[in-house]
């Protein structure tokens, strides 16, 4: 993957030269969505790549935001709540990752490729945390290159 | 259609810094559906905050979006300046475009571009969002404490004394719980029951409190402001309104060798009984399992001896209905069995102690009663099997605690004391005696704790061991206890005349199923769990429900009463306004196209949602639907998630909502 | 009742009133007992001290002959045998890697299809019911200590054989055959094993704890179902008394010695003149009284 | 005693092989001793059971396999069967005794008890079974403790339970390939 990049780059395609990834991240509004906060009161520098959808908790995340985030051009998408054991609701990131270890196989099997979707846990005091993270989730996905494989999957089904 | 206005500010330098905001507004302002979009130097001033009132008169808006700080910070600010120019609060939101932004990124276009994002997403929002309004619900201002034990009856005295009503439900015949059974307490060594049972009789005295003894919680509904319970009063057989406590009747019964529970077995009881001289009410129960006239329709001569005929054998349980607004729980611990029968299949009782086989193997309770000037014995230290009094005496820690083979993982936390007190008042009281302690390690931290430990050693000359048991067996009529000091890497065997066991401190054995029934969770063992391990420590995850003393963890006096003063003050808290308002974030059911699969009632962690019936006109039942008590459901979504048919929705974040945010990132 | 029969090595040799007694009782009762054609010696202590694999192939190597030969359930009535058997039996069935080391190393496939029963074991599955019913000359009275040792019920996780601390299950047998089990402190200490031999001094004092325990909490006679206890308690009865002045005299019985007097098997028959100490003197306390519920019971 | 820990013991082979073996990391004793308490043969060892998972833990694991301790156990699992945290201890004596073999660390000392474990494999690879009466013989001739127990011996001897002349399992050749698909077949007869 990051050879064929390579190869590509010396190649006037004004598009790929311009592309920079597009993240979406879902994320919980006590713990993540503050920890994202005390990175900016930090003033933690990070890469500007990712938009972030608060919800009240990891537990009210859908599969679907994830498959409909894919579909909306996203190139990566983060989920990111309380640490186990911490939800300010209970059990609600319980639940979440539950479903989302029932709902892997069926993206996989979907054609999704898990890479591109990260799952962690940022608490309201870990502004670093959140900064680091996503800084290699933005890495991680500019290796990965554009998430084309989706589009052609919905080219290839819609035939 | 829609009408909103975007409003975005400089925060001084510090957005504008990195964020062309000129260029949002004007990027913002070809958004579809908004109105007006301008920026500032400081939304967050006062003419700030004029500014976007007077553009909601202006322009008839009917969302607002500010770009400015995070919500956390400033949420409550623009909300409120909207409600001002008669807008619900709800259709105002921010976007974050300096935590989130202008703080975090230095390319100025590539931070401009996010906050474009950013605002596109919130408006997209704020386009599908509705009104709503606080759900206010009325406060029911009695309370009702479940277990009499020190922490109960605290927690009682302390909110009747803020001037409500208490409704104190505790199951043995007389309140006092544990604290009643002991002789001495540390670290100051003062008499148990004389500083308990003024307590207890003021429990009994105080007109705002109704004290149910003998009785028990049976069931729990309701949400926190308005609980409804039921209370099941065992038939004590004797009408306490009548009976004067002057005891001919327990002094003529015949049945006298009932072992009794308040003496830990080492005492006997008769079946019309008071579990001891200073119980609270001091007014007998019989027990009907051992009484006579109820197991072969005999006797009879409590009957007869009542002048007062209070006694009442047709007398039947009795269910009392109670609306309360708030609930502490009370109900303390037990100790690890030492016996072959433990409460927890998972608990092995230590057959090397031989549990069961030796009189003179015994746990700390039934030390207390030994020492206690009210036992069994008037307080002089007498071993059970022959009445001898011990010249050497074995106190075994950790039994059952710190032991994930036998028994549980945790410290008891409470045992290094009283064992050390125990060693101490043994020794006040058989002056030639010996007492041995083996142990693992001293935790004594508390005020005063590490100074009473040391005072065992050195003035007492307690022996400290440090090993575990591995084994007592019996020679002659003394014990062998077969132990190491590692200290000194040795096989050490003493000769004991008694051996204690300071068996763990475990929940109730039904504590778990109990927990069920009044709707709190329980860890693993089966302590009930608090909301938060530092910041909410008496409260539990379901609103209206505190905990106070041993039924949370281990602990002694002191920190139960704490807890209970604590808990009781929350109640008081809930209890200083008449209604409860709560933010509207809270989820529904569509009845239409809920398919009552139940799912979002299994996963809701606050059990807000439950079954309801749909029935038509006649009264016949249609269906079963889901449906969320507004009251309990904290807004978290969970529900929402797990609904395969999408009937269950949040207010303030539901499908469609959320859809548009992540379409509204959509664009190339 | 028809079982495989695994003596081991003690039971043709030092052990010999054990296996005559184990052999005698059974047939008397009507257990045929069947010897694995080709087993071997199990290892003992000696192996599995000193190299964990043979420790556990050469037991496995019997239970998969005893499989092959058919039998369901193999009476392995020497304590350290059937305790190895027990242990590599469950090793192999909850460990795939152990069992697949195990099976390079004999070559030989087990699948698990074999209960073994240790000499206790062997009347429990006759029926404690039964075998009071076949009681002719009970021992009434006599007070005996049931003596476990290490090997019977350690480790219990992997034997799962009985209480490991508070056994009841070898006096539960000697109760049904009359005799009366005293409550004592060291059903379950170590006597010193295998050191036998090599660290004799060792063995007189474990074994001179146990004595003595069991002697001051009234036992007439100690009764073992292993041929180290047995040789531990009995054979080395003389070197203690000589080591600690001590003046034991105290019979110590198989199990399966005690059972066969009881149901009327003639003492010789039992191997019990074969004892170090005395235990022929046992026999005279059988009396000819039959007890009330077996005269009930026939 | 004195000695400095440093990272490399903490890591040291023979921990990993003891871990190995017994499936258990040494870290989850906690020292509480019972296991030194009812050890019967506690009086005889240089080195208490509980100071041997200590070692470990501190990655002395030389002093460990040099004791005595490791050869007087008798594998007796009391010490395993009252372990509140389910340690392995006689599994951990097992195994470093087989290292200690294996290594050469083993102590000078108690060589009695190596040489009748060896003396009753030899036996055992030898005849299929072990033949008690020349097991004896050897074990004595090797040891050098002609005298003692002859009254015993001579006594077992009349009352049948010695047989002089041992029997030979069919399957002997079978036994011997084991030993040597264990690794132990030089080493017994060594
Ligand atoms: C041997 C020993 C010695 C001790 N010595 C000291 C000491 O010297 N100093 C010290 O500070 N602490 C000491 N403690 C600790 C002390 O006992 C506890 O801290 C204290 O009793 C806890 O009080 P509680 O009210 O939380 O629980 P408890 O005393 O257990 O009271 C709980 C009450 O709730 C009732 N109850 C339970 N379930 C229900 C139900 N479902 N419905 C209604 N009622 C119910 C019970 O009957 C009981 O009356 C000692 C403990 C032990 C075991
Ligand atoms: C190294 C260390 C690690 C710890 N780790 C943990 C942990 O992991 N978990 C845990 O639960 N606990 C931990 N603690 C304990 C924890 O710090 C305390 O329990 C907690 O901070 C106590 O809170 P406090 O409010 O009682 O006291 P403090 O935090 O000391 O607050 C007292 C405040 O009062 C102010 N003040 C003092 N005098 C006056 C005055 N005359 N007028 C006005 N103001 C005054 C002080 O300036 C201070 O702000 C740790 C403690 C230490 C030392
Ligand atoms: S029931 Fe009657 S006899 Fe008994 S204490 Fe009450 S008044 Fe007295
Ligand atoms: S009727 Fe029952 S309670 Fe009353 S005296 Fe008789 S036995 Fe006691
Ligand atoms: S408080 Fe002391 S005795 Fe009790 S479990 Fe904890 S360490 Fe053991
Ligand atoms: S002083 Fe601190 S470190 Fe020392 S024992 Fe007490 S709590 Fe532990
Ligand atoms: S939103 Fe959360 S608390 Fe409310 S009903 Fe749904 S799962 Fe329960
Ligand atoms: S999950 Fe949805 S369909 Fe199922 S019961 Fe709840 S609301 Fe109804
Ligand atoms: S008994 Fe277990 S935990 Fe205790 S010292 Fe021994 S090995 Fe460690
Ligand atoms: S197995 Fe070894 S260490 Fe453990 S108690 Fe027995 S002799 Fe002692």
């Amino acid at each position: 993957m990051v050879s064929d990049e390579m190869e590509t780059e010396g190649k006037p395609a004004l598009s790929e030269k311009e592309w920079q990834p597009k993240i979406i991240a879902f994320v919980c509004n006590w713990c993540t969505y503050a920890g994202a906060d005390l990175a900016g009161t930090s003033r933690i520098v990070y890469e500007p790549h990712v938009r972030v959808i608060k919800l009240p908790c990891t537990g009210r995340i859908d599969v679907s935001f994830i498959i409909k985030a894919f579909e909306q051009g996203a190139d990566g998408v983060m989920v990111s709540g309380c640490h186990p054991g911490d939800c300010h609701y209970t059990a609600g990131n319980y639940h979440a990752r539950r479903r989302f270890a029932g709902f892997r196989d069926l993206l996989e099997f979907c054609g999704f490729d898990m890479r591109r979707v990260i799952f962690s846990w940022v608490s309201a005091a870990e502004g670093k945390k959140w900064a680091d993270l996503v800084n290699e989730v933005v890495g991680k996905i500019r290796e990965l290159g554009p998430f084309k494989e989706y589009q052609n999957l919905l080219a290839q089904s819609a035939l | 259609m829609s009408r909103i206005g975007v409003f975005i500010c400089h925060c001084g330098e510090n957005i504008a810094r990195t964020v062309d905001c000129a260029r949002l507004a004007e990027e913002s302002g070809k958004l579809p559906g908004v109105m007006v979009s301008v920026d500032y130097k400081y939304m967050c001033s006062d003419p700030g905050q004029n500014m976007i009132k007077r553009a909601i008169a202006e322009h008839k808006l009917d969302g607002v979006v500010v770009a400015a700080c995070s919500p956390h910070m400033h949420e409550p600010t623009f909300r409120a300046a909207v409600v001002q120019s008669g807008m619900n609060p709800y259709l105002c939101e921010m976007a974050n475009i300096r935590e989130h932004c202008s703080w975090v990124h230095t390319d100025r276009e590539l931070a401009t571009e996010k906050a474009i994002d950013l605002v596109r997403v919130m408006v997209e929002k704020v386009k599908r969002n509705q009104e709503l309004f606080p759900i206010r619900v009325p406060i029911t201002k009695r309370a009702l404490v479940i277990g009499g034990g020190i922490a109960g009856i605290q927690a009682a005295l302390d909110i009747a004394a803020g001037g409500h009503e208490v409704i104190l439900v505790e199951r043995q015949p007389s309140v006092g719980g544990n604290m009643a059974r002991l002789s001495e307490t540390f670290p100051t060594l003062d008499c148990s029951q004389c500083i308990l049972t003024p307590r207890m009789v003021e429990v009994a005295r105080d007109p705002r409190i109704t004290l149910y003894t003998y009785a028990e919680v049976e069931e729990v509904e309701g949400f926190v402001g308005n609980f409804k319970v039921k209370i099941r009063q065992k038939a004590k057989s004797v009408n306490a309104d009548i009976c004067n406590g002057c005891g001919d009747c327990w002094n003529k019964c015949p049945m006298k060798k009932i072992p009794s529970e308040f003496d830990a077995g080492l005492g006997y009881r008769t079946a019309i009984y008071v579990p001891f001289p200073q119980a609270v009410p001091n007014t007998p129960v019989i027990d009907r399992e051992h009484c006579l006239k109820f197991l072969k329709d005999k006797c009879g001569v409590c009957a007869k001896v009542c002048t007062r005929g209070a006694i009442d054998y047709e007398m039947q349980d009795e269910i009392i209905e109670a609306e309360v607004g708030a609930i502490v729980v009370a109900t303390g611990y037990d100790l690890y069995g030492i016996g072959k029968e433990q409460p927890n299949e998972r608990w092995k009782g230590y057959g090397e102690y031989n549990y069961d086989t030796y009189k003179d193997v015994i746990n700390g309770i039934q030390f207390e009663r030994l020492l206690s000037a009210s036992g069994p014995t008037q307080g002089e230290v007498r071993r059970p099997s022959d009445g001898k009094v011990p010249k050497s005496v074995a106190f075994i820690a950790c039994v059952g605690s710190r032991d994930p083979e036998k028994g549980i993982e945790y410290c008891s936390k409470i045992c290094c004391m009283y064992v050390a007190k125990h060693a101490m008042l043994y020794k006040h009281k058989v002056h030639d005696g010996q007492p041995y302690i083996f142990y693992m390690d001293i935790r004594a931290g508390g005020k005063n704790y590490e100074e009473f430990v040391r005072r065992a050693v050195e003035e007492d000359g307690v022996l400290y061991i440090r090993g575990r048991v591995s084994k007592i067996y019996k020679d002659g009529d003394q014990l062998v206890v077969v132990g190491a000091d590692t200290l000194s890497d040795s096989q050490v065997q003493i000769r004991a005349d008694l051996v204690v066991l300071a068996t763990a401190m475990v929940p109730h054995k039904n504590a778990y199923e109990f927990a069920q029934k009044i709707g709190i969770a329980c860890g693993s063992e089966g302590f009930y769990s608090e909301a938060h391990p530092k910041l909410r420590p008496v409260e539990t995850m379901t609103a209206g429900i505190y905990l106070a003393g041993a039924c949370q963890a281990p602990k002694d006096i002191p920190d139960a009463v704490a807890q209970a003063s604590a808990a009781a003050s929350k109640v008081q808290l809930l209890f200083s306004s008449d209604e409860l308002e709560r933010e509207p974030i809270v989820a529904k059911v569509n009845e239409v196209t809920c398919v009552h699969c139940r799912n979002c009632i299994r996963v809701c962690p606050y059990s807000a949602i439950d079954d309801k019936e749909i029935r038509d006109r006649h009264g016949n039942l249609i269906r079963m639907v889901a449906e969320v008590n507004e009251g309990m459901c904290m807004g978290c979504g969970t529900c929402v998630a797990a609904c395969p048919s999408k009937s269950v929705q949040l207010a303030g974040f539901n499908d469609e909502q959320v859809f548009a945010e992540i379409l509204a990132l959509g664009h190339e | 009742m028809k079982i495989g029969y695994y003596p081991g090595c003690s039971l043709h040799g030092m052990a010999i009133d054990f296996g005559k007694s184990t052999e005698a009782t059974c047939e008397a009762l009507g257990i045929e007992l069947e010897e694995i054609p080709g087993w071997s010696c199990c290892g003992a202590s000696a192996a599995h001290s000193t190299n964990h694999l043979l420790g556990l192939a050469l037991p496995a190597r019997n239970l998969s002959l005893a499989e092959e030969a058919g039998f369901r359930s193999v009476a392995a009535p020497c304590a350290m045998c059937s305790n190895s058997m027990k242990k590599t039996h469950e090793l192999i069935l909850s460990d795939k890697e152990t069992a697949a080391e195990v099976a390079r190393i004999t070559r030989r496939e087990y699948r698990g299809g074999v209960t073994v029963l240790n000499a206790i074991q062997i009347f429990l599955e006759y029926g404690l019911d039964e075998l009071a019913k076949r009681v002719v000359l009970p021992l009434k009275g006599l007070r005996v200590a049931c003596y476990y040792g290490c090997l019977l019920t350690r480790p219990p996780d992997l034997l799962k054989f009985d209480d490991a601390e508070q056994p009841v299950l070898m006096d539960e047998v000697c109760k049904a055959v009359g005799t009366e089990p005293v409550e004592w402190g060291f059903k379950t200490e170590c006597c010193g094993a295998g050191f036998s031999m090599s660290r004799t001094d060792l063995v007189c004092e474990l074994t001179r704890r146990i004595l003595e325990n069991a002697v001051n909490n009234g036992a007439e006679a100690v009764v073992v179902a292993c041929p180290m206890c047995h040789s531990n308690l009995d054979m080395r009865q003389a070197n203690i008394n000589k080591m600690f002045g001590t003046e034991f005299n105290i019979p110590i019985v198989y199990v399966t010695e005690l059972v066969g007097l009881a149901i009327g098997v003639k003492p010789k028959k039992l191997g019990m003149r074969k004892h170090f100490v005395d235990a022929m003197r046992l026999t005279k306390r059988l009396s000819a009284e039959p007890q009330e519920e077996v005269a009930r019971a026939s | 005693m004195r000695f400095s820990i440093d990272s490399e013991q903490l890591e040291s082979g023979a921990v990993k092989r003891v871990e190995e073996m017994i499936q258990q990391s040494p870290s989850v004793c906690y020292q509480c001793g019972k296991c030194s308490a009812g050890c019967p043969v506690h009086y005889l060892m240089d080195i208490p059971p509980n100071v041997v998972i200590r070692l470990l833990q501190m990655g002395q694991t030389d002093r460990v396999l040099e004791s005595r301790t490791i050869w007087v156990c008798a594998s007796c699992n009391t010490c395993s069967t009252r372990c509140p945290k389910e340690f392995k201890i006689a599994e951990c004596m097992d195994a470093l005794r087989e290292l200690a073999l294996a290594t050469g660390k083993d102590t000078p000392s108690e060589k009695d008890i190596k040489l009748f474990h060896r003396e009753f494999l030899k036996s055992t690879r030898r005849f299929g079974k072990v033949h008690e009466a020349s097991l004896a013989a050897f074990y004595k001739l090797k040891s050098r403790h002609f005298f003692a127990d002859v009254g015993a011996g001579i006594k077992m001897f009349f009352k049948g339970k010695i047989r002089p002349i041992p029997h030979r399992v069919k399957g002997v050749r079978e036994i011997r390939q084991m030993f040597e698909a264990a690794g132990y077949g030089q080493k017994v007869e060594q």
